[in-house]
């Protein structure tokens, strides 16, 4: 078995279950009784959404695309900082 | 619901249905078609082809090529809606004077120490894709906001009167902003100027050579090709989008009593 | 032509390098001066454009030195050309006339959207690029909406802003949803080569090659939001409402802008999608004959409604815009009617539209600083013997029955127009309108003559020598282009080569594929 | 082989509608601003999915990224129940 | 519409036109600025997802590759092999400049916003006038 | 000398981070990346260094790769494991409770490397600092112990160790 | 040879990182409160995406067949994990803090309050 035909079969078997995982992100996201549980549950589906992104540029051959993952963790991180300001001083920017 | 949210609803309705029927009816043939279209075929032959340079952009990157160099008359103008817009933003709380020493307490200790190790690599990691912008997917825009997140996160996990002290300033950022700017408006017209001088002609916008044009920038720098102007139009609209955007914010986000006494009573008349 | 790719970038790099020059230099009085030197070159500019596009047509230029459908480029026909004249024109008048009124510690961020409000409006009508024409649409509108927002101390400015905004940005968007559609099916954006296949939907072009599905479904649906999109810009009657919202909030020479420049851009986009890019014998033709005549409806709605709110106002600079309302009405129902005649007469209509309402504006601007907004106000200019006989004359244009000056020829020609074309109903609205109209021009007009009931002192009263110019500039621009209709016989032919040109598509296709 | 990834868009693009309708209905406009955001990173994985890596780079920031704290700074600045 | 494939990128089309009612009912109809601000946001991000999945293509063979030659190519028959499997870069062209376009818009649209509540003190629109909707 | 070192450090941190992330090897990118690298050390570099630095710093950057091979390999996979186990058992035996953790670094760089590690790991994560009086509040999903001491020595002791020698 | 090794490692922890995912997003439904479900997404971080990530990036350098841009994914991929690990604590500690802050997350089920009992710290 070649290194290629593992590779895809072993990621194209994973697929499914992130897509799964991130099915039960999406109900807390929209379930999520209070804001931080919200924030929490996009934050968390972000961070898995970016390591998805790089496993899935091997999958589809195209390894340029990668650097979308970094981008996505980073700014749901500002979002993160952005609804925290808010909730503790009730303030941004100042 | 009155009358009227029931009147844009089954006109909005009625838009959708349409645009779906138009869509699914075959209106833009098959959605995603095996054929790619002709005209998208031509910018990924011509992107990188060295055996005809007068239609190549010399950019391993498409659609970096398409945005700075084929269509770089929409880029030019979408630069500038965004100088429009920031100093419509500087319009609008025209007078305001940024006063450092009101406090704000910004967030833990931990945030903050977290945010200042990032800060140098969001920086460099949107330098990176700022200037590999005709080589890897990315560019002058993407690095840019790269960067302003970074000082829009700053302002909010430190304060805004740390990131002034620090030396950010709004008529700092303005210059530099201009300074892009005007890199941006310079790279477009260089070579046209280079042949008026040189008595030849050029076009705005060239960057290779072009059929009775033969004046073109440097397509290659070292061991890796530049895209010609490409390079230089990253570097320049990241600089520009990076402080133009962090300015807007810092306008946004001032504290009311700083605007307010800058309000000019009486300017307009009935 | 290198002019014509020249002109929206000067503006705009000028207008760029405003803020940074704000930091060096703080008199301004020199951004006057700046502004007004730009938009002077600008003008020159699009006078050579116009000379040249005279001589060969249509001209086009090569942007990056990239074949058309590859690359962008700038085709200017005659419509193109003289309604950039136009606009240019206006452009420079009002710089000029800001540099009486504007009074700020900031003007020179005033003048930078001046400029981009320029940049953007020749843009707009020089590109021969879809997508292109929706960025310059953006740039155009940006600039008003915060132009609007300019006296931002009055809270009806900034409201008036954001109504006119929020709906702008959808209508604009929508613009944008046509232009994707318009690539998805034909695969192209430049709009010779879709004009060219809206024709003979099996032609392939070089670098773009054919089209996609089912043309008829999309161009149907891409018509119609681009229109929607143009009825907005234009202010056609369901779509009117942002103008006398926005118009009375903006300072005086902005609002002489809106109705000149901007006004302007929305049926030159009518005309550029329903005749030249899908122009009869394309494939939606028996469509595009019903958008014609829904259109030709709503510019009779708008030319009866507009008048007959027109009566009604108490605020000059909503007078004002109503009328503007009527007139581009009545512009739309020449423009609608499918005849080379009726384009030119729709040409003719915009042109002096475009310079009376200008005209207007300026004269009220200098009654607004001397009283008040209320039309009752305008009585003070009964002392100022020049800005008095220029509102008269800009009155009478608008009104159009008294025969030399433009606003009458315009109303004949598109009498005629009607009248060759069969549509009678049409004659009477415009006829009516006139009527209904009247009634207010001469309500204003008696109140010229009677003392208004304030006045007010204010420092730039002494000193309107400026303001004095561009008056008297727009009135002799309005009588010459209204004397020429008779003295010169070229200035008519021009005028229906306009009307020509603009269904001629296959000048344009040829000029810019080179085939 | 194209199957799985297409699915994941569509999959996404019906996630992004409950996000929408969500973020259109809350009155708290700070869960709106969150809802706009979940919408917005469902976005971004259509647009990773169809190819579009670019748009992923300059869509994120923008709308992640900025937009988000122009809401919230909006919000902060101005009132935070809708009527 | 047989194959699976289409099938789902009809479902994936049909939900961003869902998703334009959605967010163009919010626009017209919510009476707060702040929610037409983030109606507008997602109806214009949707306008650029339909781009995007206009210039989505399917090739014969494994998936179609980013419009990026991966390394500077020998020959012309390299570039051409590339045509064959890229998918299209002009939409994602041109949604950059919309999304930077929009960007611009909003960014001024808040700063009105923040006016408009310092004026009224109250982010809701007053009923119009003129009868006019927005 | 010191300010000079402060420089070098910084850009040779900016710098490797960009040949990493790059991950390419042409002149082109590493000539471009020095310059970028220069300048963002000019401009961070006040941020980011408040002490003089020496050469012998050094030493401390080996301790931060050691710490990193056991933080990954070891307090990870065991907190991993527990989390797991708790999560999927039936009837999930949780016992929430947020203790105070005391902490005796002095740079706030060794206060952040212990709470991160704290956060870091499912189980625990740091609510709140006190800097003044050098306290962690952790909340700790399985609290077993709530005096501080002892609770320092269930959660934050080996952290705290290699966090003295890093960062002092 | 190694190529494999490195393949075959970085499938491991991919697949590792799968299970997290599931994990988190498992006791992100189950757990009670705001702050106990923290522990679970912080589980989703780190298990479910810097151990992946981490492992793309050894795949990457493994699989010769991607061509020289796995260099590219490598090292960002790495860069990324890296990154996150800081990213993901300093963001769970803003939350949990703003949320302890603010009081707009309950927090019952606890057994101990340490920072009620100090006066909100």
């Amino acid at each position: 078995m070649d290194v290629e035909a593992l590779v895809s079969l072993v990621l194209t078997v994973l697929i499914p279950l992130y897509v799964t995982s991130f099915l039960l992100y999406a109900v807390r996201v929209v379930k999520g009784p209070t804001i931080p549980d919200r924030v929490l549950a996009i934050d968390s589906l972000g961070y898995d959404l970016a390591a998805f992104m790089v496993v899935l540029s091997i999958l589809v051959r195209s390894p340029l695309m990668v650097v979308s993952g970094l981008t996505l963790a980073l700014w749901i991180y500002a979002l993160d900082i952005y609804i925290a300001k808010y909730l503790e001083a009730r303030e941004m920017g100042g | 619901m009155n009358a009227r949210e029931v009147a844009i609803a089954t006109s909005i309705t009625l838009m959708i249905v349409l645009l779906a029927y138009v869509i699914e009816a075959g209106g833009l043939g098959p959605i995603a078609p095996e054929k790619l279209r002709e005209l998208a075929a031509s910018y990924i032959i011509s992107t990188y082809n060295p055996w005809n340079i007068t239609h190549s952009a010399q950019s391993l990157e498409a659609v970096t090529a398409i945005v700075w160099d084929y269509r770089g008359l929409d880029t030019f103008f979408e630069t500038s809606v965004l100088f429009i817009s920031i100093v419509g933003v500087a319009l609008l709380f025209r007078g305001y004077r940024e006063k450092t020493g009101v406090g704000g307490r910004g967030l833990s200790e931990i945030v903050k120490t977290s945010t200042k190790i990032l800060a140098p690599l969001i920086l460099i990691a949107g330098i990176s894709i700022a200037i590999h912008g005709h080589l890897t997917p990315g560019g002058g825009f993407q690095g840019g906001s790269f960067i302003a997140v970074l000082l829009v996160l700053l302002s909010v996990v430190f304060s805004l009167d740390f990131v002034v002290e620090r030396g950010l300033s709004t008529s700092r950022l303005l210059t530099l902003r201009s300074i892009g700017l005007m890199g941006v408006f310079a790279t477009s017209i260089a070579l046209l100027l280079v042949g008026l001088v040189t008595g030849v002609s050029a076009y705005v916008f060239q960057n290779m050579v072009r059929e009775g044009a033969p004046v073109s920038m440097p397509p290659w720098f070292l061991d890796r090709p530049t895209g010609g102007t490409l390079l230089f139009f990253n570097v320049f609209e990241a600089l520009a989008v990076a402080t133009g955007l962090s300015l807007a914010f810092i306008v946004l986000s001032l504290r009311r009593e700083e605007v307010e006494e800058a309000l000019e009573r009486g300017e307009w008349y009935e | 032509m290198l002019a014509s790719g020249l002109l929206p970038l000067l503006l705009m790099g000028s207008a760029f390098a405003l803020p940074g020059l704000s930091l060096l230099i703080k008199n301004q009085k020199f951004y006057r001066v700046y502004a007004l030197a730009v938009s002077v070159v600008g003008l020159a500019m699009a006078s050579a454009i116009f000379l040249e596009t005279l001589e060969r047509r249509v001209t086009t230029y090569w942007f990056g030195g990239f074949r058309p459908p590859l690359g962008i480029v700038y085709t200017v026909d005659l419509l193109g050309a003289v309604l950039g004249l136009l606009s240019m024109f206006i452009l420079v008048l009002s710089v000029a006339y800001s540099g009486w009124l504007i009074r700020s510690r900031s003007e020179y961020l005033y003048y930078t959207f001046m400029l981009s409000l320029g940049a953007g409006s020749v843009g707009c009508l020089y590109t021969g690029d879809i997508f292109n024409f929706f960025v310059m649409l953006e740039v155009l509108s940006l600039s008003a909406y915060v132009l609007v927002s300019f006296y931002r101390d009055n809270p009806k400015s900034i409201e008036a802003s954001i109504r006119y905004a929020l709906v702008g940005m959808v209508a604009t968007s929508l613009y944008l949803l046509a232009a994707f559609i318009i690539y998805g099916s034909y695969g192209t954006l430049n709009m010779a080569d879709v004009a060219l296949k809206s024709r003979n939907p099996g032609a392939v072009t070089a670098y773009s090659g054919g089209v996609f599905g089912d043309i008829t479904f999309s161009s149907a649906i891409a018509i119609a939001l681009s229109v929607w999109t143009f009825t907005f810009k234009a202010a056609v009657f369901p779509n009117h409402f942002w103008l006398p919202d926005a118009n009375p909030e903006a300072p005086t020479p902005v609002s002489a802008l809106f109705v000149a420049v901007i006004d302007l851009v929305g049926a030159y986009g009518v005309a550029r999608f329903l005749y030249t890019i899908f122009g009869s014998g394309s494939v939606v033709d028996a469509l595009r004959r019903d958008v014609l005549l829904v259109l030709h409806v709503l510019g009779a709605l708008s030319a009866v409604v507009g008048a007959l709110l027109l009566l009604i106002q108490v605020d000059i600079k909503k007078f004002i815009a109503y009328s503007t309302i009527s007139h581009m009405g009545l512009a739309f129902m020449a423009l609608t009617v499918g005849t080379e005649g009726g384009l030119a007469a729709a040409v003719v209509q915009l042109i002096s539209n475009s310079l009376s309402e200008a005209l207007l504006f300026y004269t009220a601007g200098v009654a607004i600083v001397a009283a008040g907004r209320s039309i009752e106000y305008v009585g003070v200019l009964r002392r100022r013997r020049l800005e008095s006989v220029a509102f008269l004359i800009g009155i009478l244009n608008l009104f159009g029955i008294i025969p030399p000056l433009l606003g009458f020829w315009s109303k004949v020609f598109m009498f005629t127009a009607f009248l060759e074309a069969g549509y009678l109903a049409s004659a009477v609205v415009l006829v009516v309108s006139t009527g209904i109209s009247g009634i207010g021009y001469v309500k204003l007009i008696n109140n010229l003559f009677r003392e208004a009931p304030r006045t007010r002192e204010d420092s730039r009263l002494e000193k309107t020598l400026v303001a004095k110019l561009v008056i008297a500039t727009a009135t002799t621009a309005l009588l010459v282009l209204g004397a020429s209709v008779i003295a010169f016989p070229r200035f008519m032919l021009i005028i229906s080569e306009v009307g020509r040109g603009v269904a001629d598509y296959l000048t344009y296709v040829r000029t810019v594929l080179g085939a | 082989m194209e199957l799985v990834p297409v699915a994941i868009a569509a999959l996404s693009a019906l996630l992004s509608v409950v996000a929408t309708y969500l973020a259109v209905r809350s009155r708290d406009m700070l869960s709106a601003a969150v809802f706009s955001a979940a919408q917005s990173t469902a976005y971004a994985l259509i647009y990773y999915v169809l190819m579009a890596p670019d748009i992923v780079l300059v869509y994120v920031p923008v709308s992640v990224g900025i937009l988000p704290a122009v809401t919230v700074l909006l919000i902060k600045k101005t009132e935070r129940y809708e009527r | 519409m047989s194959d699976p494939v289409s099938l789902l990128l009809t479902v994936l089309v049909l939900s961003l036109v869902t998703n334009i009612g959605i967010s163009l009912y919010g626009v017209f109809t919510r009476p707060s600025l702040v929610k037409k601000f983030i109606s507008l946001t997602i109806f214009s991000d949707t306008l650029n997802s339909f781009a995007i999945a206009l210039g989505f293509r399917r090739v014969a063979r494994g998936y179609p590759s980013i419009a990026v030659i991966p390394s500077i190519p020998e020959d012309v028959s390299e570039l051409r092999a590339a045509a064959g499997t890229a998918v299209d870069p002009l939409p994602q062209a041109l949604v950059l400049t919309a999304i930077v376009i929009g960007l611009a818009v909003y960014m001024f649209l808040a700063g009105l916003i923040v006016m408009y509540y310092r004026h009224y003190g109250t982010t809701h629109v007053r009923p119009a006038e003129g009868g006019s909707i927005g | 000398m010191g300010r000079l070192l402060s420089y070098l450090a910084v850009f040779l941190m900016t710098y490797s981070f960009y040949v990493v992330f790059s991950g390419a090897t042409s002149l082109f990118t590493l000539v471009l990346g020095s310059v970028g690298s220069l300048v963002v050390a000019v401009l961070v570099k006040n941020l980011l260094v408040s002490r003089k630095l020496k050469i012998s710093d050094i030493r401390r950057l080996a301790y931060l790769v050691l710490y990193y091979a056991y933080y990954m390999t070891v307090a990870e996979v065991r907190a991993h494991v527990d989390i797991a186990k708790i999560v999927l058992s039936r009837k999930m035996k949780i016992s929430p409770a947020i203790v105070k953790v005391p902490y005796y670094v002095e740079t706030s760089y060794g206060m952040t490397l212990i709470a991160g590690s704290i956060t870091n790991t499912p189980g625990t994560v740091v609510v709140q600092v006190d800097t003044n009086r050098k306290h962690f509040y952790v909340h700790w999903l399985t609290a077993r112990v709530f005096e501080p001491a002892r609770a320092r020595e269930e959660i934050s002791a080996v952290f705290e160790n290699y966090s003295q020698k890093i960062f002092g | 040879m190694i190529d494999l090794v490195l393949v075959v490692a970085g499938l491991v922890l991919i697949v590792i990182g799968v299970f997290y995912d599931f994990i988190g997003a498992i006791g992100l439904l189950r757990l009670p409160n705001f702050y106990t479900r923290l522990h679970a997404a912080t589980a989703g971080a780190i298990g479910g995406a810097v151990v992946p990530m981490i492992g793309a990036a050894l795949v990457a350098l493994g699989a010769e067949y991607l061509g020289p841009p796995r260099f590219f994914l490598a090292g960002a991929a790495f860069t990324s994990s890296i990154l996150l690990m800081i990213l993901a604590q300093a963001g769970s500690h803003a939350l949990a803090r703003a949320a302890y802050i603010s009081g707009e997350a309950q927090r019952e089920p606890i057994l101990y309050d340490a920072l009620r009992e100090e006066g909100g710290g």
